[in-house]
């Protein structure tokens, strides 16, 4: 396994290609968006986005900055700050492809790419318009259903991410994330071939040493590399270390529903400055 | 009224949860989540409460998957879904507007509706506004159906639907809601004008009975503290 | 939910119904060995035994004090002690059936039952003897695999065991469990329909209380009763905690090459005495 | 023959990891065990072993299911299986011997060898006992069978076949074994009546190269030193 590289944010996303399919993971549990706006930054185009399994403030964001090609989400939102803006115009316009999931189907698909399964089944979703638009999703009659008893199963294809884009609290010296309760964010990595992080801190303690942080931690056999990102979360919030910054999100919110504004909410907050100077902006 | 517009859905929502052992709440669910707490209180805490996105209280601690895989597993009783849509089949449409995909209006997209709507035995569907744009006769994208044929594994649907103005039953045979209760200032009239899909009621449609003095004292003590930690803007504007 | 109960080791025993299906987990991880042995004492029968994915000592002793009808596993043996002598004893004399697992598809079929899904695929395992013995599999020709190719996939139905019996390391005054990196617990725990947990301890902290204790515990919500049984792994090891009694395991595997030293053992090491009197007893 | 038969077997394995990135080495292994440090001593720790039931020093935090999915996902490079009876399509039987399922002789059973063998791309047989008994000609019962029909998704298998007294490449084409060297102390003719299974070989069988000094050094330092934690018995009898 190649060591961990540990490199800048802006260096990490030059690790995204263009065109490749990205997943993230959703706000307040292990969103990226430091490491997005650098995404940004860097011009990355025609990303296939997976949103683990809901998309909020990086997703709009990569969206409206025209870096999306097609989004596979169980839903995009800004939460308590209302739809997500620029998601909605890419969506309705056809700018981008969107596929319809539903959470419990991203988890499973992507525990089967975990597991290095073809696909996997799951109950429920039967009969409504999510499966209907799904043409990559099957249904199979249950083969161990009782004789003569139909009983249709859906079946997921499994997914491997290209690349995996995850914010996390810390990391240790020897490229080790502390996941906590949030396991989504091992179950990505695990599935994804490539998995980028980004930390709050890093931490000098190796976390694989005891049991008590080892049963927590994403081991850095599945950590290409990790880039420090203070605050990389914001103003989405991150666990339970920080809430939102609910003043930028409004204001976000409002940027996001016009096309001018838009463009200078992506100047003033995206294309410059590092993000403490971003949040003193707000406040 | 003597209470709250919100103060009387969530003690209307909490009977209909009285029975269950286990109770999670989506995010960004203030009434519901309220109403799972007065539960809780009535029950002396025999009922378990989840609030999702409550990163300091939930007993989830193997990731996103696990509430859909406790569902499976048949250990939640009841959950909460709206829709930006509701039909009379109890269809819901989380989805927007017009012809999928370049909807006319778009909305978040269909969330765990997709499953848990066919899993949890108690589904209690709430949306607050209540008018014809949201109770309409077909939803324009069925996020979940109401109904499953006999054939697709269901054990799981919708039990109600509570809103602003009123209060129905949902019955799964007929595949229809019938008008339980009409919430004190509106008529029965004000309800058909509002609600765009056919339902049912009986000769005499009650008023929604408003908390008692109990029940609005647990409301304002107990539930209001719990519910203050995820939900602080919504308490000071409700309990302040 | 209802409340986990606090019982003793022999009162937890009575939760296990004769003829059940019950899920151990592997020696040296999770091996409720005292609660085996209270089993025992309580003349348990019937049992329908499932090792996750292997088992040892205690499946061994389970089986040679006849409480055991049938056993799905994927190894029985006492690692460097040898092969496990009532296992192979009852397997060649027909008096338990047998049916033969790989680990991989045991723990996919727990994880199938976590998940609520009827069945999961695995990888591998085609053209084995194992597959060919175990009617209770299915194969399916991928129906994800390109136009024109075949690629048959084993298919396993999900397991969901009556009971799950489990041993840790601690637990809370609360009922919530410390399983560490061992997450087949919480596998087991969530598949099954009761669980029922040893522990070396039951500590006053809230374990759910700190992001870093919450990150390795199964939540109450998953455990029906606990007791505490000290060395309750005993003569296995508990993870990192405390190893093998090297001693006591030659001394089982030798007796348990004959009935009536068996027997003997039985009665010496099962039938009386608490713990901490059988290691001295051994030492 | 300048070093102990266990040093020889280390040795021999090492450099069939060489190219690996990660190696994981199944529990009651010592041999392999070394040899996969041995070979990661080789690379400047650029290799990753794992040694399972070594529960303070592997990278595994999700359980016992972690080494089968990462097998899945393609992160284990080699793996070392066994069997109470090997033979010469490189099927291994974990299970007994006799007609199934009351066999004469009950072993463990299979393990995870029904699965890594299929996935793990470089598999090395390893069994130290060398004879007819071990190497017959069928095996009872197939825990993993050494070839797939082309439409068994397969992208492992063995590689090699290593034994207290010779070693021997597995060519899955022919699906046939060859005779690559013989440890010093034993013939040709030695290997021919140990082996219950028709194999080829080359006109001039070499003698199976003993390790240089250097990595005798290695041996006897980092890699007993690692190995001992997990194996003191084997380390104290090699080692000494």
């Amino acid at each position: 396994m190649q060591q961990t590289k540990f490199l800048s944010v802006d260096e990490l996303v030059t690790m995204v290609p263009d065109d490749c399919n990205l997943a993230i993971i959703k706000d307040d549990s292990s969103a990226p968006s430091e490491a997005v706006r650098a995404l940004i930054r860097r011009g990355v185009k025609g990303l296939h986005l997976l949103t683990v399994p809901t998309g909020g403030y990086p997703s709009d964001l990569l969206i409206g900055a025209d870096c999306v090609a097609s989004v596979e989400t169980s839903g995009v939102s800004l939460a308590e700050f209302g739809p997500a803006p620029r998601f909605g115009k890419a969506v309705k316009s056809g700018k981008i492809v969107i596929r319809d999931a539903t959470c419990p189907a991203v988890y499973a698909a992507l525990q089967a790419g975990e597991k290095g399964l073809p696909f996997i089944p799951l109950r429920g979703v039967l009969g409504s318009d999510v499966a209907k638009n799904r043409d990559d999703w099957k249904v199979i009659d249950n083969p161990f259903a009782k004789d003569g008893d139909s009983d249709p199963v859906l079946l997921l294809a499994a997914i491997r991410p290209d690349v995996a884009l995850i914010h996390a609290e810390k990391a240790d010296r020897f490229g080790n994330v502390w996941v906590g309760r949030e396991k989504e964010m091992a179950t990505v990595a695990h599935a994804a071939h490539c998995t980028l992080v980004t930390v709050e801190e890093i931490v000098d303690e190796d976390l694989m040493a005891s049991t008590t942080t080892a049963a927590g931690t994403l081991s850095n056999m599945y950590v290409d590399a990790i880039a420090q990102a203070k605050n990389g979360a914001w103003p989405v919030g991150l666990g339970d270390l920080y809430g939102r910054d609910g003043a930028h999100l409004q204001l976000y919110a409002a940027a996001a529903r016009d096309d001018d504004a838009f463009e200078d909410y992506l100047q003033q907050f995206v294309m410059t400055a590092p993000v403490a100077d971003k949040i003193k902006a707000t406040a | 009224m003597t209470c709250k517009t919100e103060e009387l859905l969530i003690s209307l929502i909490a009977p209909h949860l009285a029975e269950c052992r286990h109770i999670c709440v989506g995010v960004s669910s203030p009434i519901p989540g309220a109403a799972a707490q007065l539960a809780r209180c009535k029950s002396n805490d025999r009922i378990v409460v989840n609030l999702l996105g409550d990163f300091r209280h939930n007993s989830f601690t193997s990731g996103g998957q696990e509430i859909f895989d406790m569902a499976g597993q048949g250990r939640i009783d009841a959950f909460f879904l709206g829709g930006g849509q509701i039909d009379g089949q109890a269809n819901i449409n989380l989805v927007g507007t017009g012809t999928y995909p370049q909807t006319d209006v778009r909305w978040s997209g269909s969330f765990g509706s997709a499953y848990l709507y066919y899993l949890v035995p108690n589904v209690i569907l709430f949306r607050e506004e209540h008018s014809p744009r949201v109770f309409v006769p077909k939803v324009d994208f069925v996020s979940a159906p109401g109904l499953s044929p006999p054939e697709h594994h269901r054990v799981g649907g919708p039990k109600c639907l509570i809103t602003g103005k009123a209060e129905f039953s949902f019955d799964p045979i007929a595949g229809r809601f019938t008008l339980v209760s009409v919430h004190p200032g509106y008529t029965v009239d004000d309800i058909v004008q509002s609600t765009g899909f056919d339902f049912d009621m009986p000769d005499d449609v009650p008023q929604s009975k408003e908390p008692d003095a109990e029940t609005l004292a647990l409301i304002r003590g107990p539930v209001a503290e719990q519910i203050r930690g995820l939900y602080p803007v919504f308490a000071d504007k409700v309990f302040a």
